[in-house]
């Protein structure tokens, strides 16, 4: 059977009941996670999600953004391929009344109903504060960046350089593009040692996989103890920081991200009220609340998923859409 | 067997090196068999066409019908350049990082110059025209391998698309941008018409005029093209063109259709164009295939694509799923062609 | 005679040299053609003669002099020879595989209907173009379909028909039969009339008496003799190709065998005719006769198993072949030189070496590892008894001329122990000198054993080698002649009966005419 | 010149294709040009280093050329098989993607069984084989074409690379995953000493063995090598299968050295390994190129990638050089080999 042909028109039919479309970049680990938080929310919710995934390809995205749109469903959760693109679309959706709410990286256009970012400027500079403390404002850095273009890429970039304009002490030898992956950061950084030797004393690195590269590569080298910092907390990041390979990362919890994007667009398509543009501020984690981040991440994934909806009601209400319990993070705080 | 000497077909029939001799009675068994065997891969792709429209009803709607279309345009134009430069014998990787730079600069004369379309079209298409004219120079006159020649563009295009941008996609683009791609003619949106356009004057071209003739004959056998007197070089040099042209055009839409010059647009493209060139029946050794053969082939990959996604299969099942009907299209065909002859 | 010297030469050579990879080919060669004759090119394989006419073709650019049509010197350039009027028959066949006949024909000149093809025409035309040589084909079927006969017809038609003023022949008879010869024959006459200037390459005799008004001899690479044809003996010619004088053609052939090495019954060839029924017993050349298309490549295909059969059987000593398998039959010690040289004789971009070892590969390795010096001196021995002219084993075959690569393909199966030999015009493009050669490996080996079948159109090599012939004719064995029947004067006029199918008894559809022991003295 | 007849290379000279006629004679000016010409892309490849070892100090340096040699093993080792496939004539683009499929195989055993190295790379070399296995079948026994029947393995490869992790890498690894990549002999880690031996095998198996040369003649002239004997699908089969096992060992080994298992693992590799081969002077029409010559066209592409890091060029500038300089590198290759003759 069709598993969209019961539900034809506008709202759905049995009670409540709301379809939401969804089209991701990709199936990046971050997506995953995130997805397993919306579909936990989605099944405490009433909620039918419509999934897809765009493969990196703005123009697939505009595809399954029409086919969203075709299919009538209530709202649209994306999360854009590319920063400032999809405006047709938008429009599009927002004709036949659909309300369009992008998650995770923004789109840059105003006719968004609503709007779920993480604060990766924030993000930045927390992480590139994390380093020039442990550097005691003084030495050479190395950046690993995202993808080129990149929202994420862009922002956590902004949030570096506006801590490294405070500290003119801290030189940047060396800074390219990794792409977000492991593989291509350790051969990127190897190269690296190989011009600069020892005197690089520091790796930023814009996501935790890259900063892992750049773990594999020091290691090759024979430097263990140079600080790296990552972003995202993923369980290879966050054990990196419990063994001190790390000197930390900023949380950036897809399931508890993805799923609050999903909260905001079922409230904006029943008409509730809420915050439409609540911001997913990335809790810093070093080895002292490590512990929580790996319970929520790897260890008590399962516990934490069975949570995931009132935790994302609640998060909604307070409008701190982050909160997960980590040590020093507060309920209500933005 | 080999019943009598010629069998030629009537003048008014269409000679078409796939007919059948024309001995084969019409309606007859045989007759029905040798249209199945000869027709494998468009009854293969009516099947996949059935299956989606039976699994849901919102496929073959007629809005779908024009997701898919508008979807396909910016590939059946880069299929359409690969056909002809597939036909000689060669290959165009670069396409997919032409489409990147010639968006990019087109994006970057819109951003510098609302309003003005038609100068950012122009900007497009020229840029897909230069590099097309680099890959056919290297190509034909310097006779570098086209696998190398275009894999050089597709690296160093893919760098200049950065470098335009700074490193950074070109944002905060005029809306009048996406009026190339979002304008509606007779219900059809205007890279739907040009892919239809496209489609009809190459499948034209490739039939009724010496120039597609020649570009057969370059693919087929290179030498005897020469000593027929074909000008190899000139013809080898006007598929690479005409694929950069192709290629900015297709890039130009899709970034209006999303307004938006992102750089790495079309990253991969090359793989699908040529892939649906090749189940169109066309032999990468040159000289075998057709335009009606490459679209055959996008219809299947864009029907794929779509269908797949309506039925929500997870991205990664959907790659499973096309990998394997892919080769398994092909592998009918090539089954049925044996029998064919 | 012609040759007025008054009159001006459409082309002219002057001193042209060439060298590849520093080895000189051509040494000063000059040379020139008037309107309305016939040169006549000869020499022996290797000896620079496809090398001249690609250059005059524009195919190759000449390291030294010069070639001109009327006075303007061309550089080199395909482009420019076509312009001015010069057209070649390649001695390594041109066509296009995937184009249909028609196309190929016209292909460079098609016709046009307002602006667009005219297809429609271009196919009444292609088929009475063919209908002059007698082929009647489907010219809308793809070239590939076609026996390499007739696309060699296909390929002097489209010479033919371009309208040039220099026409270089390549040795265009090469893989076709005495009656489509006959038609080269008049239409080459036609063309003199017209006042076409041509070269003609061949290693026969009788076609250089037949067209030639005048006959130009290479060897080494230089020109050493240009004499009008009536003021030269075949003896001169012979000479002065080959730089010694030739014994006779053909060796004596030792009786055959009384045991039946290999036995064909009721072969049905998958899309040919048949069934052919046929023994070759040991010791025994049959030769295989027939007019271009009678189905000869198709059956020695069939028998060796590179082209699958319907039904029949194939017995080696008495023990059945398993059909469609040429390794199993490789293994039961049959060999084969195919017609097709370049599409499936020889690996064109491989060293003589490896060619020459490729069919016996296991007789040349320990534990899978090549010997070497093993490997060298088998076929260096190979290649010496064919007269290789070569640069030495390291060269590429593809580099080498047409006639030699003829060689290597034979000569590869020489390197090992073999119970059946099937030739497919084993001289196709070989000088009489190395033909004779040829000769005498192939009754040797008969006399040592083994068992031969020879299709050829080369009738005095039918007459001349085999102890018995079979005509075939639309896929059937049409008839039989004995050696004595060989052996009279009437042989080739019988042969040319059968194979076109005006005799009185029709083509009896059976094996009779092998289950005669001895020989029948006549058609059944 | 060719005083008599046939002049054959003695018994134990090494009869070699490119060696020059015996006439020119050693040491003298044309025997240097022949050598220059011969052996152009070695020196195209000796210039790029003496430029980068001359930018900078340290690129020469033994800790940089292993930083180079570690970075090129898992594209040396597809590349091997590349070479293998491309001389038959085929093409074999889903090494990526069975690179993928291997590091998350290999790296679902390795979490399962923590501390069983050689089962996980077993697995990994045994789901290789398996890929190449598929590809070898739909290419040699159903006759798809190469392009064809390996597009659809890169696809359906990556999805199911995709679907082993759920979507996700696989994290978490027990750090004895890292020791396949980590471990250090004779000073070399070992997928060095995996490259290093991979070439010298399969270098004497080429030039050495009967195998080698019916690989040769496959790509060559698939019909002339049938009619002498060589089992043309047993060839073809093998040929994949090879590439398919060695972009397993080339899977685990690169997940060894991040000790994880991302599904995306050597996406787009297979560009670089074809290119490192066409670039060593193979035809991808079949029967030209060697071991050696993908060894260059390595050396090439690797130095490239390190050096320019190196000097701190902007990843989009180091493709725009790579693109320029690949094309360039080839261009004077075909220039000189046209001298050459
Ligand atoms: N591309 C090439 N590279 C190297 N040597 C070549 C090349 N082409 C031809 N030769 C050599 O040039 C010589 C002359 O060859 P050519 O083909 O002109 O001979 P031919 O007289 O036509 O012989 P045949 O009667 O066998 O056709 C031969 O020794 C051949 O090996
Ligand atoms: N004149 C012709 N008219 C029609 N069909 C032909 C003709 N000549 C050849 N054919 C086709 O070619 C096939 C036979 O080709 P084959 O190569 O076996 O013949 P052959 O006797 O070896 O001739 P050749 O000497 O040209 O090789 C026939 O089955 C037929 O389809
Ligand atoms: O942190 C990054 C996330 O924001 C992006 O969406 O995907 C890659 C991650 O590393
Ligand atoms: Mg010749
Ligand atoms: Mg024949």
């Amino acid at each position: 059977g069709d598993p969209t042909r019961n539900q034809g028109g506008e709202g759905g039919e049995g009670g409540d009941r709301l379809r939401i479309g969804v089209t991701v970049y990709d199936m990046s680990s971050f997506i995953t996670a995130g997805k397993e938080g919306m579909d936990a929310y989605a099944a405490a919710n009433n909620i039918e999600v419509l999934w897809n995934s765009a493969n990196l390809d703005v123009s697939t995205q505009a595809s399954q953004m029409d086919q969203l749109i075709a299919a009538g469903v209530d709202a649209i959760v994306v999360v854009p391929v590319q920063a400032d693109s999809l405006q047709p679309q938008v429009a599009a959706a927002n004709a036949a009344g659909i309300p369009v709410i992008p998650v995770n990286a923004s789109l840059n256009n105003p006719d968004v109903a609503g709007d779920v970012q993480p604060d990766d400027v924030l993000a930045g500079e927390n992480e590139m504060q994390m380093m020039a403390d442990a550097l005691g404002g003084r030495g050479n850095i190395v950046i690993l960046q995202g993808p080129l273009g990149q929202s994420g890429q862009i922002n956590r970039q902004t949030g570096i350089e506006n801590v490294l304009a405070e500290n003119p002490d801290i030189k940047v030898l060396a800074q390219d593009t990794a792409n977000w992956k492991r593989d291509e950061a350790v051969n990127k950084t190897k190269n690296w040692i190989s011009a600069y030797g020892d005197q690089i004393d520091g790796v930023v690195a814009q996501n935790d996989d890259m900063g892992l590269g750049a773990l594999q590569a020091l290691k090759e080298a024979g430097a263990t103890d140079t600080p790296i910092v990552g972003i995202d907390g993923i369980e290879d990041g966050l054990k990196a920081v419990e063994s001190g390979e790390f000197i930390g990362t900023m949380l950036q919890n897809g399931t508890v991200e993805l799923s609050a994007g999903l909260a905001v667009a079922a409230a904006i398509a029943r008409g509730e009220q809420i915050n439409t543009k609540p911001v997913y501020i990335m809790p810093r984690i070093t080895k002292d609340n490590v512990g929580v981040a790996m319970e929520h991440v790897v260890t008590n994934r399962q516990e934490f998923l069975s949570q995931i909806p009132e935790l994302t009601a609640e998060n909604l209400k307070t409008g701190n859409i982050a909160y997960e319990g980590i040590p020093g993070q507060e309920p209500g705080g933005q | 067997m080999s019943d009598s000497t010629s069998q030629v077909a009537g003048p008014d029939q269409v000679p078409d090196s796939t007919e059948l001799g024309g001995e084969a009675r019409r309606f007859s068994r045989q007759w029905w068999i040798g249209l199945l065997l000869r027709n494998a891969m468009l009854i293969v792709v009516l099947l996949v066409i059935c299956y989606f429209s039976y699994r849901s009803a919102r496929f073959s709607s007629l809005d779908n019908v024009q997701t898919i279309l508008i979807a396909a345009a910016p590939f059946a134009l880069i299929a359409l350049g690969q056909t002809l430069v597939i036909l000689t014998g060669g290959i165009d990787l670069s396409v997919g990082s032409v489409i990147a730079v010639s968006a990019m600069a087109g994006a970057a004369v819109a951003k510098a110059n609302p309003g003005q379309v038609l100068l950012t079209v122009l900007t497009a298409v020229l840029v897909g025209l230069l590099a097309g004219a680099i890959n056919g120079f290297f190509v034909a006159v310097v006779n570098v391998p086209p696998f190398i020649a275009t894999l050089g563009m597709l690296t160093a295009g893919s760098g200049v698309a950065y470098a335009i941008g700074g490193g950074a996609p070109i944002n905060g683009l005029p809306p009048e941008f996406g009026a190339i791609a979002n304008t509606t003619i007779f219900g059809l949106q205007i890279p739907v018409l040009v892919m239809i356009a496209g489609i009809l004057v190459l499948a034209f071209v490739m039939r009724r005029t010496s120039y597609g003739m020649r570009v057969y004959a370059v693919g087929g056998n290179r030498n005897a093209a020469e000593i027929a007197g074909v000008n190899v070089r000139g013809i080898l040099f006007s598929v690479y063109v005409i694929s950069g042209v192709l290629a900015g055009l297709s890039g130009v839409m899709l970034a209006s259709r999303v307004i938006s010059g992102p750089p790495n647009l079309g990253q991969g493209y090359e793989l699908d164009a040529i892939a649906a060139v090749v189940i169109g029946g066309a032999s990468l050794m040159g000289g075998r295939g057709s335009i009606w053969g490459t679209a055959l082939g996008l219809i299947l990959i864009q029907t794929l694509n779509n269908g797949l996604d309506i039925l929500l299969v997870p991205a990664y099942w959907q790659d499973v799923i096309k990998g394997v009907l892919i080769v398994f299209a092909v592998a009918v065909d090539v089954w049925t062609a044996k029998r064919r002859t | 005679m012609r040759r007025g010297g008054d009159v001006a030469p459409v082309l002219s050579v002057r001193d042209v040299t060439k060298g590849f990879g520093g080895v000189p080919v051509l040494t000063g060669v000059g040379l020139d053609l008037e309107p309305g004759t016939v040169t006549a090119l000869a020499g022996e394989n290797g000896a620079g003669k496809s090398t001249l006419l690609k250059i005059a073709s524009g195919q190759y650019r000449a390291d030294g002099g010069s070639v001109s049509v009327d006075g303007h010197e061309l550089h080199g350039s395909v482009a420019d020879a076509h312009r001015a009027g010069v057209a070649i028959v390649p001695q390594e066949l041109a066509s296009i595989p995937e184009q249909s006949v028609y196309e190929n024909l016209f292909v460079g000149r098609e016709l046009h209907r307002f602006g667009l093809l005219d297809r429609r025409s271009m196919i009444k035309a292609a088929r009475s173009a063919l209908a002059d040589f007698g082929v009647e084909i489907d010219v809308t079927a793809p070239m590939r379909r076609l026996p390499v006969g007739i696309q060699q017809i296909i390929e002097i038609v489209k010479a033919t028909h371009t309208g040039a003023r220099v026409l270089l022949l390549d040795e265009p008879t090469s893989a076709i039969s005495e009656r489509e010869v006959e038609q080269l024959y008049r239409v080459v006459r036609r063309l003199r009339s017209q006042g076409v200037a041509m070269i003609y390459t061949t290693h026969k005799m009788e076609e250089i008496r037949a067209l030639a008004d005048r006959v130009v001899v290479l060897r080494d690479g230089s020109l050493i003799m240009d004499q009008p044809i009536a003021a030269v003996s075949d003896e001169d010619i012979v000479t002065a190709m080959i730089g010694r004088e030739l014994g006779t053609l053909f060796p004596d052939i030792t009786p055959a065998g009384e045991d039946v090495v290999l036995e064909i019954d009721g072969l049905h060839v998958t899309g040919a005719g048949g069934p052919v029924s046929l023994q070759v017993r040991r010791g025994e050349i049959v030769g295989l006769a027939g007019l271009v298309g009678a189905g000869r490549t198709e059956l020695l295909e069939a028998i060796f198993g590179v082209r699958r059969s319907d039904a029949g059987v194939i017995r080696v000593h008495g023990k059945t072949l398993a059909r469609g398998a040429p390794r199993s039959a490789i293994r039961r010690g049959l060999a084969m030189v195919p017609e097709d040289r370049k599409a499936s004789g020889a690996v064109l971009g491989m060293s003589v070496l490896d060619n020459g070892s490729l069919p016996h590969l296991a007789r040349f390795t320990r534990g899978g590892v090549l010997r070497p010096r093993a490997r060298t001196q088998a076929v260096q021995q190979a290649m010496t008894s064919v007269r290789l002219r070569s640069r030495g084993l390291g060269q590429e075959v593809g580099t080498l001329s047409g006639g030699n690569q003829q060689k290597v393909v034979f000569a590869r199966w020489l390197t090992g122990e073999i119970d059946v030999l099937l030739l497919d015009e084993p001289t196709r493009g070989v000088d009489v000198g190395a033909r004779s050669e040829i000769y005498r490996i192939i009754t040797d080996l008969a006399a040592g054993g083994v068992a031969v079948i020879m299709a050829s159109s080369d009738m005095p090599e039918i007459l001349g080698l085999a102890h018995r012939a079979l005509v075939l004719a639309d896929g059937q064995v049409a008839g039989e002649l004995d050696r004595a029947a060989l052996g009279a004067d009437d042989a080739q006029a019988r042969i040319f009966t059968l194979a076109t199918g005006d005799q009185e008894a029709p083509p009896a559809a059976t094996g009779a005419a092998t289950d005669d022991e001895h020989g029948s003295e006549d058609v059944r």
